[in-house]
């Protein structure tokens, strides 16, 4: 009964994380227009343009070959791929099991390899300076990351996603400082992968500072269309992701705990991860009017104050209270 | 053998020969001039001639009168004639002739003969006084002529070192009692020598080098090869 | 039936050995064809003996050392290796088929250089190890110098030949410091060495063998050497002689050296294993051919293994007996992987050098389309190079990344630093080699050409075109199918740490323990194919089928220049530009990367010029200097041989004055 | 007495020597050629005999190892004068020898074979020692042949040097002789090796420590162990090229195999010194200078003088070791070494040839322009430099696994030095046999022609991988047989 409540579990999450992703970026860009005193398009605007974009013929360059074509549909794929294994409201999906740290990141990474080969296939300098500029900082921030999803590793026992988010939802670790580095560690790496303003500009098509628009400059019509999704669903993933490990309130248990009241829960479950992305859509919406973009070579330091973080989380770790005690219980390879 | 220690003529006369061919030795390190230095080794190998007839006396052995005639006739004259006559012809002069001074050549003979002294007295001690005179004396001719060779720049003096060396080592194969084959060894080195001055004179005959210094001889083939 | 087997092989190694090079030397393609047969029923053969559960079998040779026969034998570890060695070779032989009419005049050098590797994975005593280790050494100097017109590839030659002869002599002294009471390797095992000895054997198969696999800081010879020799020889060198030295490591430091090593024995595998996977990833960014960028990767995945074993030695010292096994279960998949996607990139390389002309990055670009297998193999191949989910690179990666979590429980905190530092370094060098694989790919096969032969390219011949293809779907079955070549290596596992995984190996995946994660590519790779069916549904409901062509925004670019009718290479980013950024971020330091800008005196006609000037650490710290102190003793004892006759006679007395003293000395006493 | 010089031994070093008068009295200089091989060819075939010949008399005495040698020695012997025809007539057709002095040539050839091989047999202290005289004399006459001034020089240095040397030596067989009078008596008694092995307990220690030190300077500047060795570089490189590829290969192994008969009965004596670390500290020194001085050489066979001395050092030093693995490793390297130095000396000398220079610089490219004699030159440098498929792998092999057995510490030089020297030997190979050809000069060379280098190179392949059991056999009696070796 429980994997049957789980594939259900899963189709509701596909669904839910396809049709908001566009929603968060509207909500967002709202908020940012706000926050300056414009009025902005409405929160539903993405949905109009992916929607217009779907209908339109693309015109590809004679230069490319089938990689530019096929390179939106790939990196797509690998996204909604990763949005499949990072539990948004409910814990114990069919993925549960493998929804593993390590292999989300390499599908994460799958997404922008193929997007910056994509880029390369162009054969315009513009897609190689963004394939060039999103290569360097994915050397940089990956470390970051894995820090991270170190940290968690030790305190969890496992790289399982499903474990580590329902051991926290349990309250059992209680707040920790490496919680609290790991988590500005993560929100750092999470903006630069998502491409967001201190490290690259979502809105500008300005030569010297974009990164992932300069990737895409090339695409048109139906390709677009599936670009713009991917680069919402990969924040959205990145917002859930932060969210189900460091505030899984209201997250709903597995179905087999929760028994005859697992529809109800589930619907708890959504209403409670909505309120969460919005908050933090609004906390990313302020956060990226109030800075300014980076020059290209600082945002290196940037991330490596997010590798030092992850460093000094891992670290704390094992200095704090007797961590040697709770040794067996980590990671079943006594 | 009886006993032969101090007082016993065969014993006394001996140590006077290798006497003389040591201080001949000494002699040679300090000639100046190339005819006064052949004429010094003829000495010494007339002083080698007679301690091979007197072995011969004293152990009866009548092979070593034979290896004394052979060094009499071929070093102590023929060799020197032949020195002699070349360096009438080639009108030699003595420019630039020690490597060292001759002072620093002589403490260093001394030292050396110390040497000789301290390394054969001690581990001959069972032998006969007489061999253990004679190879100490041997060993210092050795070392004195080897000292020469070093301390000389021409060839030619290089070669009168080298042929002082042999007597001494002449001298020790005599000194040894009932060595077989010591006239088949003695011919054997005069041959040796005689190899030597025929290579100096075919050097100098065929190549006209200006001067016999070998280090002239030498930059020809330094380290660019 | 394993003693069979063995015969089998060795009837193999002995036709690769003195029949096929006659052959070759006649007929190079038959010779070839020889060496491919010979591999492929070496294979089969290693297949069978896996299959069976590798028990070990021993053969006696009548040749050897001084009239004693020499002892030949197979285990789980050397059947694993052999594996490898034997599909390699036999996708190189197939390959070099592909001559072009005129065949490499070494050709008699590889069936010679694929024996010599079987010897040394099948030697069971010290002479035959030695032997065969110093064979391949020959053979492949004789190949890296194929091209012996060629200035630099002299240049590789002698690097090459005079690191070989440094890890021969390193590997004698090992070995015979192992066997004071035999030779063979029964004997040495039935005498383990004292702890000081034991030490010393490390430090000498680190350097010696350790220096043949690529490990820093003897891994000068590697890049320069894979880029003078042939591409399939090449790809020999990287996929399995690297691997031949791995597994003398192996066998020397787990196998021979006694079994309760302490448990920092590990340390100095994992530190070498550090560097030698950073400078080797980031030296991949830089390079500036083809060949030489899979050479400094081989470096970067020699690194990964290293770490591996480095944990797993470490663990069987702390008898974490689930650690050492995942530990060694990584090292040995990643061995393999890599054995399998590096083969299939140099022959791909070597398509592309004969079929667009060159291998700079500079005369390359555009040949996906006219070179669309090796570019599709070469695509896949890069992909595990980068390490990207279902490929075989991220399943070791994967694995590897969870031996260092578990590095934590070897105990006290500076272990425990050391496990952070250990898996920041794996995340860089993971990260760093998927950049360079972009590069790779996107220089190479994508965008426009860069020169008339990459314009004009044409596809490899069928033999090339079989020999990739059938190694690419050697890596496809290993990158789905992990668990399988996991259970075979469990024999391999027995003997380094003995301890297997076979309890937590699935047909579908495997975890690193019973209760821990795991990770089954069959299931991402289905996740991925349901998402395209999704998105390929929802495109054909909604979306307007076909494309318009169109001309690129070149954002003002001029036409290109008349001689360049394929476009003008200044207008597309080189590989030189790709790596800026990441040379400026990290390779200021470690490779004291300096870019010189000539910029021309106002009034000139010249152009501005910025050029790159880069030095490998370990070339600029190691051997320059020790180039320095030899040429100085040169120098040295050259003044005592060129002497007059006069000096060479003091000479003489002092000796004989100096042993005068000395017996007087002795005398007195 | 008599009955010694006819015995089939006697003939060893007898044949050589009856062809040198011969061949002093023939003018025609192709006849001369083929007498010289004739009587090399008759002194081989009396050396094969050797073996089944075991056994002393009064002057000549053959057991396992110097049987072993002679062999070795006649064989070299052999190749060399059948290499030297070829060469010799190339040498006249260049005008760089004339009539006379080819005769010359080929009667100091084979004196210096004939005394090589009676020095290596003789029984008696002092015909070894004239013997090996005589052949240092031959040598030089040889040497002074070409009549450049590089050459008079060098036949000047090498004459004054090792006279001096043989005069030491001499100086100590008289010492020995004392040393060993009063147990055996005045007489050819304590002259002889197989007197001296048996009354080694009675020998006074302290004479025989004096005798050895002589014994060791003298053999030793033969040997051309360092600082003894400077006239060995100059030798090799001036003289013609056949007079090099023997004497590299001959009067290294006399002189060995005295040292090693002495080290013998010193061991057998018990009281006095061990020879072995002074022997060991020349041999490892040897290494060393050899090696580090190969970097800077310009002229090709100069250049493989230098590496004769370094392997003639690693001998020494295995000597030193002594014990039966010791010995037997110093065996093999003597035998292998010889073959393949004689090997690369008669490859050097046709490159010379045929590139109309022997510098560096001048030979360049050889695979490229005579595939042959490329290869071949190639295969002799490999076999030099001690890299498997030739035999000098195995027998540094063993070496290297001896001394880490009984002297670990002197290993790592030792490893030093073999590797300088063979990464040294290595890249001279690149240089000469790779690249772009130098323009050739002489005539090409075709297979038939190396064939005696090949020889060589087989033997020494089979030598190092298999080794046939008998002659495995023959090798360890041969290190058995010098008295007092098995530590």
């Amino acid at each position: 009964m429980s994997t049957l409540a789980g594939f259900f579990a899963l189709l509701l999450h596909m669904a839910l994380m396809l049709t908001t992703a566009p929603l968060l970026i509207g909500l967002a860009r709202k908020a940012k227009a706000r926050m300056v005193g414009r009025e902005g398009p409405p929160i539903v605007q993405p949905w109009r343009d992916i929607a217009r974009l779907l209908r339109k013929q693309p015109v590809v360059a004679e230069s490319t070959s089938w990689l530019f074509r096929a390179a939106p549909l790939v990196s797509l794929a690998a996204t909604m791929s990763a949005a499949a294994l990072v539990p948004s409201f409910a814990l114990g999906m069919l993925s549960g099991d493998a929804s593993d740290l390590l292999v989300l990141a390499g599908l994460l990474g799958l997404g922008r390899a193929t997007l910056a080969l994509a880029g390369m296939d162009t054969g315009t300098s513009f897609g190689g300076i963004g394939a060039s500029r999103e290569m360097t900082f994915a050397v940089v921030a990956e470390p970051a990351l894995l820090l991270v999803v170190y940290t968690l590793a030790l305190l969890a026992g496992t790289t399982n996603l499903d474990a580590i988010s329902s051991l926290i939802a349990s309250g059992v670790l209680g707040l920790r400082i490496s919680m609290a580095m790991a988590l500005v560690a993560a929100c750092l790496v999470a903006i630069a992968e998502c491409g967001r303003v201190p490290v690259d500009n979502p809105a500008t098509h300005l030569e010297l500072t974009m990164v992932h628009e300069a990737m895409v400059l090339e695409y048109s019509g139906r390709h677009l269309a599936l670009i713009e999704l991917t680069a919402a669903l990969r924040l959205l993933v990145w917002t859930s992701l932060i969210l189900v490990i460091f505030a899984p309130f209201g997250i709903a248990p597995h179905p087999a705990e929760g028994g005859a009241w697992i529809v109800l829960l589930w619907v708890g479950g959504v209403l409670a991860w909505g309120v969460k992305v919005a908050i933090l859509g609004l906390v990313l919406a302020a956060f990226e009017t109030t800075r300014a973009k980076l020059r290209v070579f600082r945002v290196p330091e940037l991330l490596g104050a997010a590798l030092l973080l992850g460093f000094l989380a891992a670290i704390l770790l094992f200095v704090s209270q007797g961590f040697a005690a709770e040794l067996p219980r980590i990671g079943g390879l006594g | 053998m009886e006993h032969i220690g101090y007082g016993a003529i065969s014993y006394d006369f001996a140590h006077v020969l290798g006497g003389t061919m040591l201080l001949l030795s000494f002699a040679l390190l300090s000639q100046r001039r190339i005819t006064s230095t052949i004429d010094t080794y003829a000495m010494q190998a007339v002083a080698l001639a007679v301690a091979a007839c007197w072995q011969g006396w004293v152990q009866n052995e009548p092979s070593l009168y034979l290896t004394g005639a052979i060094a009499f006739g071929a070093k102590a004259v023929v060799i020197p004639l032949m020195l002699k006559r070349s360096v009438k012809k080639l009108n030699l002069h003595d420019a630039r002739e020690q490597a060292l001074s001759i002072f620093t050549a002589m403490a260093l003979g001394v030292a050396l003969v110390a040497l000789s002294i301290m390394v054969v007295l001690p581990t001959t001690v069972e032998a006969g006084a007489l061999t253990r005179e004679d190879l100490a004396l041997a060993l210092s001719v050795v070392l004195l002529g080897l000292l020469m060779m070093i301390t000389r720049r021409t060839a030619f003096t290089q070669v009168i070192g080298f042929m002082s060396l042999e007597n001494g080592l002449i001298l020790a194969a005599v000194g040894v009692a009932g060595m077989p084959l010591v006239v088949e060894l003695s011919v054997a080195v005069l041959v040796l020598v005689g190899f030597v001055v025929f290579g100096v004179f075919l050097r100098r005959m065929r190549v006209h080098f200006h001067s016999l210094d070998t280090a002239h001889l030498d930059r020809v083939g330094s380290a660019q090869r | 039936m394993s003693a069979t087997l063995l015969q089998g092989l060795v009837l193999v190694m002995a036709i690769q050995l003195f029949a096929a090079p006659l052959l070759a030397a006649r007929a190079p393609r038959l010779g070839f064809m020889a060496s491919f047969l010979c591999c492929a029923t070496g294979a089969i053969i290693q297949l069978i003996y896996l299959f069976s559960g590798a028990p070990t079998a021993e053969l006696v040779v009548p040749f050897g050392l001084a009239g004693q026969g020499t002892v030949l034998s197979i285990d789980g570890l050397s059947g694993l290796f052999l594996l490898l060695v034997m599909l390699a070779g036999s996708a190189a032989s197939l390959a070099l088929l592909d001559d072009h009419g005129h065949p490499i005049p070494t050709a008699p050098a590889v069936p010679v250089f694929i024996g010599s590797m079987m010897l040394c994975l099948l030697a069971a005593d010290a002479f035959a190890l030695v032997v065969g280790f110093e064979a391949m050494s020959v053979a492949s100097f004789i190949l890296v110098i194929t091209q012996h017109r060629d200035v630099q590839v002299q240049a590789a030659g002698r690097l090459y030949i005079g690191m070989a002869v440094w890890s021969g002599l390193c590997l004698i002294a090992a070995v015979a410091l192992l066997a004071p009471h035999g030779a063979s390797f029964a004997a040495m095992r039935a005498s383990p060495p004292s702890a000081v000895v034991g030490w010393v054997v490390l430090g000498l198969a680190l350097l010696g063998p350790g220096s043949k696999a690529g490990l820093v800081p003897l891994h000068i010879w590697l890049p320069p050497a894979h880029a003078a020799a042939p591409a399939p020889v090449s790809a020999l060198m990287s996929g399995a002689m690297t691997k031949v030295a791995l597994y003398v490591l192996i066998r020397l430091v787990f196998d021979l050296a006694g079994p309760a090593q302490a448990l920092w024995w590990g340390l100095p595998l994992i530190a070498l294993g550090i560097a030698s996977a950073l400078l080797g990833a980031l030296r991949a960014n830089m390079e500036g051919d083809i060949k030489t960028v899979l050479a400094c990767s081989t470096i970067e995945n020699v690194g990964l293994v290293a770490i591996g074993l480095g944990i797993a030695l470490a663990a069987r010292g702390a008898d974490l007996a689930a650690l050492s096994s995942l530990a060694a279960g990584a090292a040995l998949l990643h061995t393999m992987a890599h054995g399998g996607f590096k083969t299939l990139l140099f022959l791909a390389s070597g398509a592309i050098q004969y079929g667009a002309g060159s291998r700079s990055f500079n005369a390359l670009g555009g040949l996906i389309k006219r070179m669309p297998i090796t570019a599709g193999v070469m695509l896949l191949a890069g992909a595990s190079l980068a390490g990207l989910p279902p490929t075989p690179g991220f399943a070791s990666e994967w694995m590897l990344f969870q031996s260092v979590l578990g590095a934590v429980r070897l105990g006290g905190l500076a272990l425990q630093v050391i496990s952070v530092v250990l898996a920041a370094t794996l995340a860089l060098a993971t990260a760093l080699a998927a950049a360079a694989a972009v590069r790779l790919i996107g220089v190479a096969l994508l965008g426009r050409p860069r020169s008339q032969g990459a314009a004009e390219a044409h596809e490899a011949g069928p033999p090339l075109r079989w020999a990739m293809l059938l190694s690419a779907l050697g890596v496809v079955l290993v990158g789905l199918f992990p668990g399988v070549m996991l259970w075979f290596a469990g024999p391999a596992m027995a003997v380094i740490v003995h301890g297997n995984m076979q309890d937590r190996i699935g047909y579908l995946g495997f975890a690193t323990a019973a209760d821990g994660p795991g990770y089954a590519p069959i299931f991402v790779l289905v996740l991925m194919a349901l998402a395209v069916v999704a998105i390929w549904m929802v495109l054909q409901a909604r979306a307007v089928p076909g494309h318009r062509a169109g001309p690129l925004w070149d954002c003002g670019f001029g036409a290109p220049p008349s001689w360049q009718p394929y476009g003008d290479p200044l207008a597309q980013y080189s590989a030189t530009s790709f790596a800026q950024p990441l040379r400026r971020v990290l390779g200021t330091t470690l490779l004291g990367a300096r870019e010189v800008v000539d910029m021309p005196r106002p009034g000139e006609i010249r152009p501005a010029s910025i050029s790159v000037r880069m030095a490998d650490p370990a070339d600029s710290w190691l051997l320059a200097p020790l180039a320095r102190t030899r040429e100085f003793f040169s120098r040295l004892t050259d003044r005592l041989h060129f002497i007059t006759v006069r000096q060479a006679l003091t000479l003489m007395v002092l000796v004989l004055v100096g042993l005068l003293l000395f017996i007087a000395a002795v005398e007195q006493l | 007495m008599m009955s010694d010089f006819l015995s089939p031994v006697a003939l060893v070093p007898a044949l050589p020597l009856a062809g040198a008068v011969l061949a002093a009295l023939v003018r025609d200089s192709r006849f001369g050629a083929y007498v010289t091989i004739a009587a090399a060819a008759g002194g081989f075939a009396a050396a094969c005999l050797l073996p089944s010949e075991i056994g002393s008399t009064l002057f000549l005495l053959v057991d396992p190892v110097s049987a072993h040698l002679a062999m070795l020695t006649a064989f070299v012997g052999l190749t060399t004068a059948i290499y030297s025809r070829r060469y010799i007539a190339r040498e006249l057709e260049t005008e760089r020898l004339d009539e006379t002095r080819v005769q010359r040539y080929h009667t100091v050839l084979l004196c210096f074979l004939g005394f090589m091989l009676l020095a290596l047999l003789s029984n008696n202290l002092g015909i070894a020692w004239v013997a090996l005289e005589a052949a240092t004399i031959s040598a030089v006459l040889g040497v002074g042949l070409p009549r450049t001034a590089e050459s008079i020089e060098a036949s000047w240095k090498f004459f004054l040097i090792c006279g001096v040397g043989i005069a030491l030596a001499l100086f100590g067989t008289v010492v020995l002789y004392l040393a060993a009078m009063p147990a055996l008596g005045p007489g050819y008694g304590a002259m002889t090796w197989t007197e001296l092995a048996q009354a080694a307990p009675q020998i006074r220690p302290t004479l025989l420590n004096l005798a050895f030190v002589f014994l060791l300077v003298g053999y030793g500047t033969k040997a051309g162990l360092v600082p003894l060795h400077s006239w060995m570089p100059d030798a090799h490189a001036e003289g013609p090229t056949p007079i090099s590829a023997v004497l590299a290969g001959s009067v290294l192994n006399v002189a060995l195999l005295l040292i090693m008969r002495l080290r013998g009965v010193m061991a057998a004596n018990g009281q006095s010194i061990d020879p072995g670390p002074p022997l060991m500290a020349l041999g490892l020194f040897s290494v060393l200078l050899g090696a580090f001085s190969l970097w800077g050489r310009r002229d090709a066979k100069r250049f493989f003088a230098f590496s004769s001395i370094e392997q003639s050092g690693l001998a020494a030093f295995a000597i030193g070791l002594g014990g039966v693995g010791g010995t037997f490793a110093a065996l093999l390297h003597i035998t292998v070494h010889t073959l393949a130095k004689s090997a690369v000396y008669q490859a050097v000398g046709r490159a010379a040839q045929r590139k109309g220079g022997q510098k560096f610089a001048d030979i360049t490219g050889l695979i490229a322009s005579d595939p042959a004699l490329g290869l071949t030159l190639a295969a002799a440098i490999v076999a030099v430099a001690g890299l498997p498929p030739f035999g000098l792998f195995a027998s540094e092999v063993l070496v290297l696994s001896e001394t880490l057995r009984h002297a670990p510490l002197m290993a790592p030089f030792l490893i030093l030095g073999l590797l300088v020297g063979g990464w040294i030997l290595l890249s001279r190979l690149v240089s000469l046999c790779l690249g772009a050809p130098t323009e050739a000069v002489g005539p090409a060379v075709n297979w038939v022609a190396l064939l005696p280098t090949w020889a060589h190179l087989a033997i020494i392949a089979v030598l190092g991988f298999a080794m046939p059991s008998a002659v495995a056999n023959w090798l360890v009696a041969a290190a058995r047989a010098i008295p007092g070796a098995a530590l």
